[in-house]
């Protein structure tokens, strides 16, 4: 716990005794923006699930390719969740390099993922997907509601694997504590979760 | 002394109130619709029970910011504390937002809930910004298609109707008027060509908004003739609150007049 | 009723031609000027056309009368004259467009109405809109979007002072909408150089056009447009008549 | 275990390495330099005022817009020279065109409803209090609280910045339904750019709004000093914590409906603008969305968001009656506490309510009518509780309480309103006239802006270290009551009468033998805002000339009162603060400390 009470120290709250109700705020306050967040998915999915339930015809345009590519991607992102817990852990232990070398790469199987689903998204506007014209047929708003939910996600994704570069240097100059890397992890995980939405809803449900 | 005035000022505003609610100082108008009465009444149930609540409430307040005003009195909770007052809250106000929802529900059926008069005379209703516009369907008893690439107001085209092809258009009456037969059931088909409107008829006592993009039916019987007001309720835009068209329920005989006249006008 | 309103409207066109004339005195050349007159007909049946149903504002009802008004989409005058027809020098002029009238062109709203129902002015000239009805009007003009001229809407109620636009492009015609009452519709033709406008009788006049040889635009809101070749020379004004055929 | 060890490591950075003790000092010491200190401070009590500040500004905004409205209402015809000059456009030579009267209604709603109703009472008072009353520091997140303060302001910004770009503010109302939001400026001015700021200023806010929730949570949590068990915590400090989580819950659905909405606007989407619109005779590109999602989207967020409103207040009024009458609420912390939890649970569910006529199922209507009207039971139970808490009372009639007493009978008038709109076949006739506007003027606008200026009054010797003048107070409260129900109380009869809301004339047959009540309404409401002077002269005056106030002038027993006026930068000059009494403890005359360890008084 030594680098917790430094962390402390370098705050203005250290001449006041920690609360005797005090859990790591950090990790609290990652818990309440999970919660937060996940409302805000949880809308964008009601919308794309409203217009989908809306529209006469709905487009089952993803064929074996873009399924196998979406496979891909969740055992990428499933597994990075699996290098994050050991990440965290090791950091507990201690073990400062394992933990570092885990993160790195969580960090790695993160970019993997946003490389494959972009590589998905430049194939779909290739063909002419738009946000809001849709060359298979079928609602014009599949590219818009498409877009927009994966777009969230991957924006997820993408600012995951920066804070987790910030929080990995941090780390390893001692400037972070195993909290940090357990919070960063917490988030990780969640939008690993959020994938486990997206994916059957976006891809599996509209395979044909 | 402030506690005083407070009670004094709060009993004022309680019986101005509760006398122009009572007194109908500004009430609903006229009714002309077989439903309005249910609404009404519902209505008046309303102003009953929580113009009870309101005149308690206030009345409670004003005494005891009376009563209990300054330092002399002896400090102790009402007997039994807060269990009354939840027991209170729960049993009262329970049973009469049961009463309510229950009688209202059925207001609310005759209005939704039964299916129109298969007899009923069919009328469409364009709202766009800021006008409705009806159509009655002509001898043939066949509205003709939409056709929005068509709707042009210049050319007086607010339908969209495609005249010079489509047999069930040629003959459609459209009018910038509601005129419908006294206690003839009506079935009103709301379609919004641009933005979102609404439906307003007070003394038909009906309110139903134009959704772009769905057909809304409405359905009604008016039991009295005159001509009434239907304006807009829904925020459209610069001209909304010019947005308004009249509603004449005419005898059978002179409505079938005005429909000679309108279609001799097409 | 309805008689007296078209000569009201066919005055007030007069009038209006009338004031172009003076206007485009200012944009006498050096050199003398000619002059283009000539008439437009319609050959056939003019299309019926729906009368317009005010009842939606008491205001517009009252002024008309409470009687169904005429629509101004095809206006046929005496012996088949089409008016509210803009001719206009689409090619020849080359930059000798002379000087562009510094009297405003005006435009009324009367009887939920516009008068005049076709309004031709130059690039760049002032246009004043007015509002005589106890209603309030939006003036919704809705020039295309590749034009170069801005699509605007305001609002003019009863009572409110007039608005005055200018228009930075050449167009023929710009659409203007009353979005209060729907079936509301003015035509603005956006021109350089001469133009005429054709009245109740079909005729028009073009003054003030430096001689030389020219095509001219005929349009008509229903019909579209017709071009044909003149030669202005001075002293005697040349002729050029159309002829619009019913659809 | 957690616990255990931090404190162990501050007693040893404290007592036996001096070197940590005096570093610990120096972070202690307050920054330096006046924007450190007053402009791009964490100090979570500069952070509070300034929220309050720019509500402040906000308020008097909003008020004049409506004083705009309202003299049009009641005189069309009447000339503005002020409006002339602020939008030659919009108000050509001071006659307000419509579509500018809309333009101000928009942003009446818009300014009063986020920046005034929803910043003033949670942000405002809560950054300033909420950490005191848990005896923190500070908030658990003092540069994310600056950050949100920093957003809001720029969101504030972005919604005055429409008033002068040339199409000037949307007009399609707070609420903003597609299509008309959607589709652009083809369905009229203020639909282009204006529309587009405001959408941004929206997002703005949502986010500084996320950010603000997350801290006071964790603040109320996590930073509770000694002793301060929850219920101890002073209802205040209930009301923001409970207003948090509706408002973490809330915007964050508010947030993704208006990136939708830009969506639609800017990149072609068709969330909600279904296909086929023909607007101003032009065939809309647009196809198959839905105008109903995003009133359900919005509603789900709206309906919370006047919870969001009226739950700070419920604290701030339940934390202020006990000291002026000097006996604790009937029922205790529990009561009332349990009705605010109920309250903002419901909120959540009741959202339909607002959709009874927009072609929304009639069966939905009713499956939501049903919990909009047993949402009426918790409220009523904290009516019961504030009223029945006078019974054998010593009230003290300060200005405060005053306007906590004007906070219950407001809301009492408002709250009944509900049981007409919450019934589907009595709202088919009064949904949108000015019977709803009276309503949530009642409910949510004017009780919210009572109880903030009880808590502006009760607090301010607290903020500034002066108090503020009791007879202006008194004045303002009293001519601010009565002409609060001549405005809206009227609004709730005409409404009876059909008269149509969000109508910049009067021109409907039935609408003109209203216009001389329109005429009472304006009057009043000038009168109203022309009060509310009395009370920014004395905020202004007593700042700097007031009498120097104790720490403590209202015999208050919370934590905030244990400290001085205003209190030093760590809030507690480094005492270490123990907790002992819940935050209610008074006996007539007598009162105890929540910090002192003499035994309770409280009878309950």
């Amino acid at each position: 716990m030594s680098q917790s009470a430094i962390a402390a120290v370098t705050h203005h709250e250290v001449v006041m005794e920690a609360s005797p109700y005090a859990m790591d705020k950090k990790k609290l306050g990652m818990w309440v923006f999970i919660v937060s967040d996940a409302c805000s998915f949880a809308a964008f999915l009601f919308a794309y699930g409203y217009m989908r339930v809306g529209a006469p015809v709905w487009g089952t345009p993803f064929g074996f390719s873009s399924i196998l590519n979406g496979v891909v991607m969740t055992a990428v992102l499933l597994s990075s969740s699996l290098t994050m817990l050991a990440a965290t852990h090791a950091s507990q232990t201690g073990e400062k390099a394992s933990a570092g070398k885990w993160l790195g790469i969580t960090m790695l199987l993160g970019t993997i993922f946003a490389a494959l689903h972009l590589r998905e998204w430049f194939k779909l506007i290739a063909e002419g997907w738009r946000l809001f014209y849709n060359p298979a047929g079928g609602a014009a708003q599949f590219g818009a509601a498409f877009f927009s939910v994966t777009g969230l996600h991957l924006t997820h994704v993408v600012t995951g694997v920066i804070v987790l570069a910030f929080i990995a240097r941090g780390y390893r100059q001692g400037r972070y504590d195993e909290t940090h890397v357990e919070t960063a992890g917490l988030y990780w995980h969640f939008v690993d979760l959020v994938w486990m939405f997206v994916f059957p809803l976006m891809y599996l449900m509209n395979a044909h | 002394m402030a506690g005083k005035i407070f009670a004094v000022v709060v009993a004022l505003i309680t019986i101005v109130t509760a006398y122009c609610v009572i007194a109908h100082v500004w009430w609903m108008p006229v009714d002309i619709s077989v439903h309005g009465p249910k609404i009404d009444h519902q209505i008046e149930e309303t102003v009953l029970v929580a113009g009870l609540l309101f005149i308690a409430g206030q009345v409670v307040l004003a005494a005891f910011v009376f009563l209990y005003g300054g330092a002399r009195n002896r400090i102790k909770q009402i007997p039994g504390g807060a269990k009354p007052l939840i027991v209170f809250a729960f049993l009262l106000v329970g049973t009469e937002i049961v009463a309510l929802s229950f009688i209202g529900s059925k207001a609310w059926g005759a209005v939704y809930f039964e299916a129109p008069d298969p007899a009923s005379m069919r009328v469409d209703v364009q709202a766009g910004q800021f006008a409705y516009y009806f159509r009655y369907p002509g001898p043939d008893g066949k509205f003709g298609s939409l056709h929005p690439d068509l709707i042009n107001e210049g050319n007086q085209n607010y339908f969209g109707l495609d005249t010079d092809h489509d047999a069930d258009a040629k003959d459609d009456i459209v009018t910038a008027e509601l005129a419908i037969p006294v206690n003839k059931p009506i079935l009103l088909t709301l379609h919004s060509k641009d933005v979102g409107h609404s439906f307003y008829a007070r003394e038909l006592r009906i309110q139903q908004d134009f959704v772009p993009g769905l057909n809304i039916p409405v359905h009604f019987t008016a039991t009295q003739t005159g001509r009434f007001e239907i304006v807009c309720t829904q925020l459209c835009g610069l001209g909304h609150y010019n947005m308004k068209a009249y509603l004449s329920v005419l005898s059978p005989s002179d409505f079938d007049d005005w429909l000679r006249k309108q279609a001799s006008m097409q | 009723m309805k008689a007296q309103l078209r000569i009201a409207a066919f005055t007030l066109s007069l009038l209006l031609v009338a004031l172009a004339f003076i206007r485009s005195a200012p944009t006498v050349g050096a050199s003398a000027t000619g002059q283009i007159v000539g008439t437009i007909k319609l050959d056939g049946q003019a299309p019926h056309l729906k009368p317009i149903d005010m009842s939606k504002d008491p205001a517009c009802a009252q002024a008309n009368g409470g009687a169904p008004v005429a629509a101004e989409n095809v206006v046929v005058g005496a012996n088949g004259g089409l008016a509210n027809v803009v001719v206009y020098i689409s090619q020849g002029l080359a930059g000798n467009e002379g000087a562009i009238s510094s009297q405003p062109a005006t435009i009324d709203q009367r009887g939920c109405k516009y008068v005049p129902h076709v309004v031709a002015l130059n690039v760049g000239q002032h246009m004043t809109v007015l509002n005589s009805d106890k209603t309030a009007h939006n003036i919704h003009p809705q020039p295309s979007p590749t034009g170069g001229n801005g699509q605007w809407n305001k609002s003019q109620t009863a009572g409110a002072g007039p608005i005055d636009v200018a228009w930075a492009n050449q167009e023929v015609a710009i659409p203007v909408k009353c979005n209060i009452h729907p079936w509301m519709r003015a035509y603005i033709a956006v021109v350089k150089g001469p133009f005429g406008v054709s009245n109740d009788t079909g005729s028009f006049r073009m003054d003030n056009v430096p001689p030389g040889t020219y095509t001219l635009t005929a349009w008509q809101e229903t019909f579209g447009t017709q071009t044909q070749v003149v030669t202005v020379a001075t002293g005697k004004p040349a002729t050029s008549d159309f002829t619009f055929k019913a659809k | 275990m957690f616990a255990a060890t931090a404190e162990k490591n501050i007693f040893l950075g404290v007592k036996i390495m001096p070197a940590t003790a005096a570093q610990a000092a120096v972070h202690h010491a307050p920054p330096q330099g006046f924007i450190r200190k007053y402009i791009f401070s964490v100090d979570h009590k500069v952070i509070g005022i300034q929220y309050l500040t720019m509500s402040l500004v906000a308020v008097f905004v909003g008020m004049a817009l409506s004083w705009a409205m309202r003299i049009h209402l009641a005189w069309p015809d009447a000339h503005i020279p002020l409006l002339g000059w602020l939008s030659p456009s919009g108000a050509p030579g001071g006659l307000m065109t419509p579509e500018y009267y809309l333009s101000l209604m928009t942003m009446h709603g818009t300014i009063m409803a986020f920046f005034v109703l929803t910043a003033a009472p949670l942000a405002g008072f809560g950054n300033f209090i909420l950490p005191i009353q848990v005896g923190a520091a500070d908030m658990a997140f003092p540069r994310l609280n600056m950050s949100s303060f920093w957003v809001t302001l720029v969101g504030f910004i972005l919604a005055c910045a429409t008033f002068f770009i040339p199409d000037g503010p949307p007009l399609s109302g707070w609420t903003a339904y597609a299509p008309l939001s959607a589709v652009g400026s083809v369905a009229g001015p203020g639909q282009g750019w204006g529309q587009n700021l405001w959408g941004l200023s929206i997002v703005c806010f949502c986010i500084a709004s996320l950010l603000g929730a997350l801290n006071f949570i964790v603040t109320t949590l996590d930073l509770r000093t000694k002793g301060m068990t929850l219920p101890r915590l002073p209802l205040s400090t209930w009301g923001w914590f409970i207003d948090a989580w509706v408002s973490l819950l809330a915007f964050a659905v508010l947030l993704p409906t208006c990136l939708l909405l830009v969506l639609d606007r800017l990149a072609g989407t068709s969330f909600f603008i279904p296909s086929g619109l023909v607007i101003n005779d032009q065939l809309q590109p647009h196809s198959g969305g839905s105008p109903l999602l995003f009133q359900h989207l919005f509603w789900f967020f709206g309906h919370p968001e006047v919870y969001i409103i009226i739950l700070p207040a419920f604290g701030i009024v339940s934390h202020i009656m006990p000291t002026f009458i000097r006996k604790p609420l009937v029922g205790g912390w529990k009561v009332i506490t349990f009705a605010e939890v109920a309250v903002g649970t419901l909120s959540f569910v009741v959202w339909g309510h607002h959709m009874f006529v927009s072609g929304m199922s009639p069966f939905m209507a009713m499956v939501f009518s049903v919990p909009t009207l047993f949402i009426t039971i918790p409220s009523v139970i904290a009516v019961l509780v504030w009223v029945f808490s006078l019974y054998h009372a010593n009230i003290r009639f300060d200005t405060p309480l005053l306007f906590s007493l004007g906070f219950v009978s407001l809301f009492i008038s408002g709250g009944i309103g509900g049981f007409f709109l919450a019934q589907p076949s009595t709202d088919s006739y009064l949904h949108a006239t000015s019977f709803v506007v009276g309503h949530f003027h009642f409910t949510m606008g004017l009780s919210a802006i009572f109880a903030t200026l009880a808590g502006f009054y009760y607090w301010f010797p607290k903020m500034f270290g002066r108090m503020m003048n009791e007879k202006l107070g008194k004045v303002h409260f009293w001519l601010s009551f009565v002409l609060v129900y001549c405005v809206f109380m009227t609004m709730h009869l005409t409404g009876f009468a059909g008269a149509v809301r969000r109508y910049s004339a009067l021109v409907d047959d039935f609408m003109v033998p209203l216009i001389p009540a329109n005429k009472f309404m304006t009057i009043a409401a000038l009168l109203l805002g022309a009060t509310q002077f009395i009370f920014l002269f004395n905020a202004i005056w007593s700042r700097f000339k007031g009498p120097k106030a104790p720490n403590n002038p209202w015999d208050a027993t919370t934590l905030e009162w244990d400290t001085t006026s205003p209190p030093p930068f760590d809030n507690f000059g480094g005492r270490q603060i123990t907790v002992y009494h819940g935050p209610m403890e008074y006996d007539g005359e007598a009162s105890v400390m929540q910090t002192s360890p003499a035994e309770s008084v409280a009878g309950t």
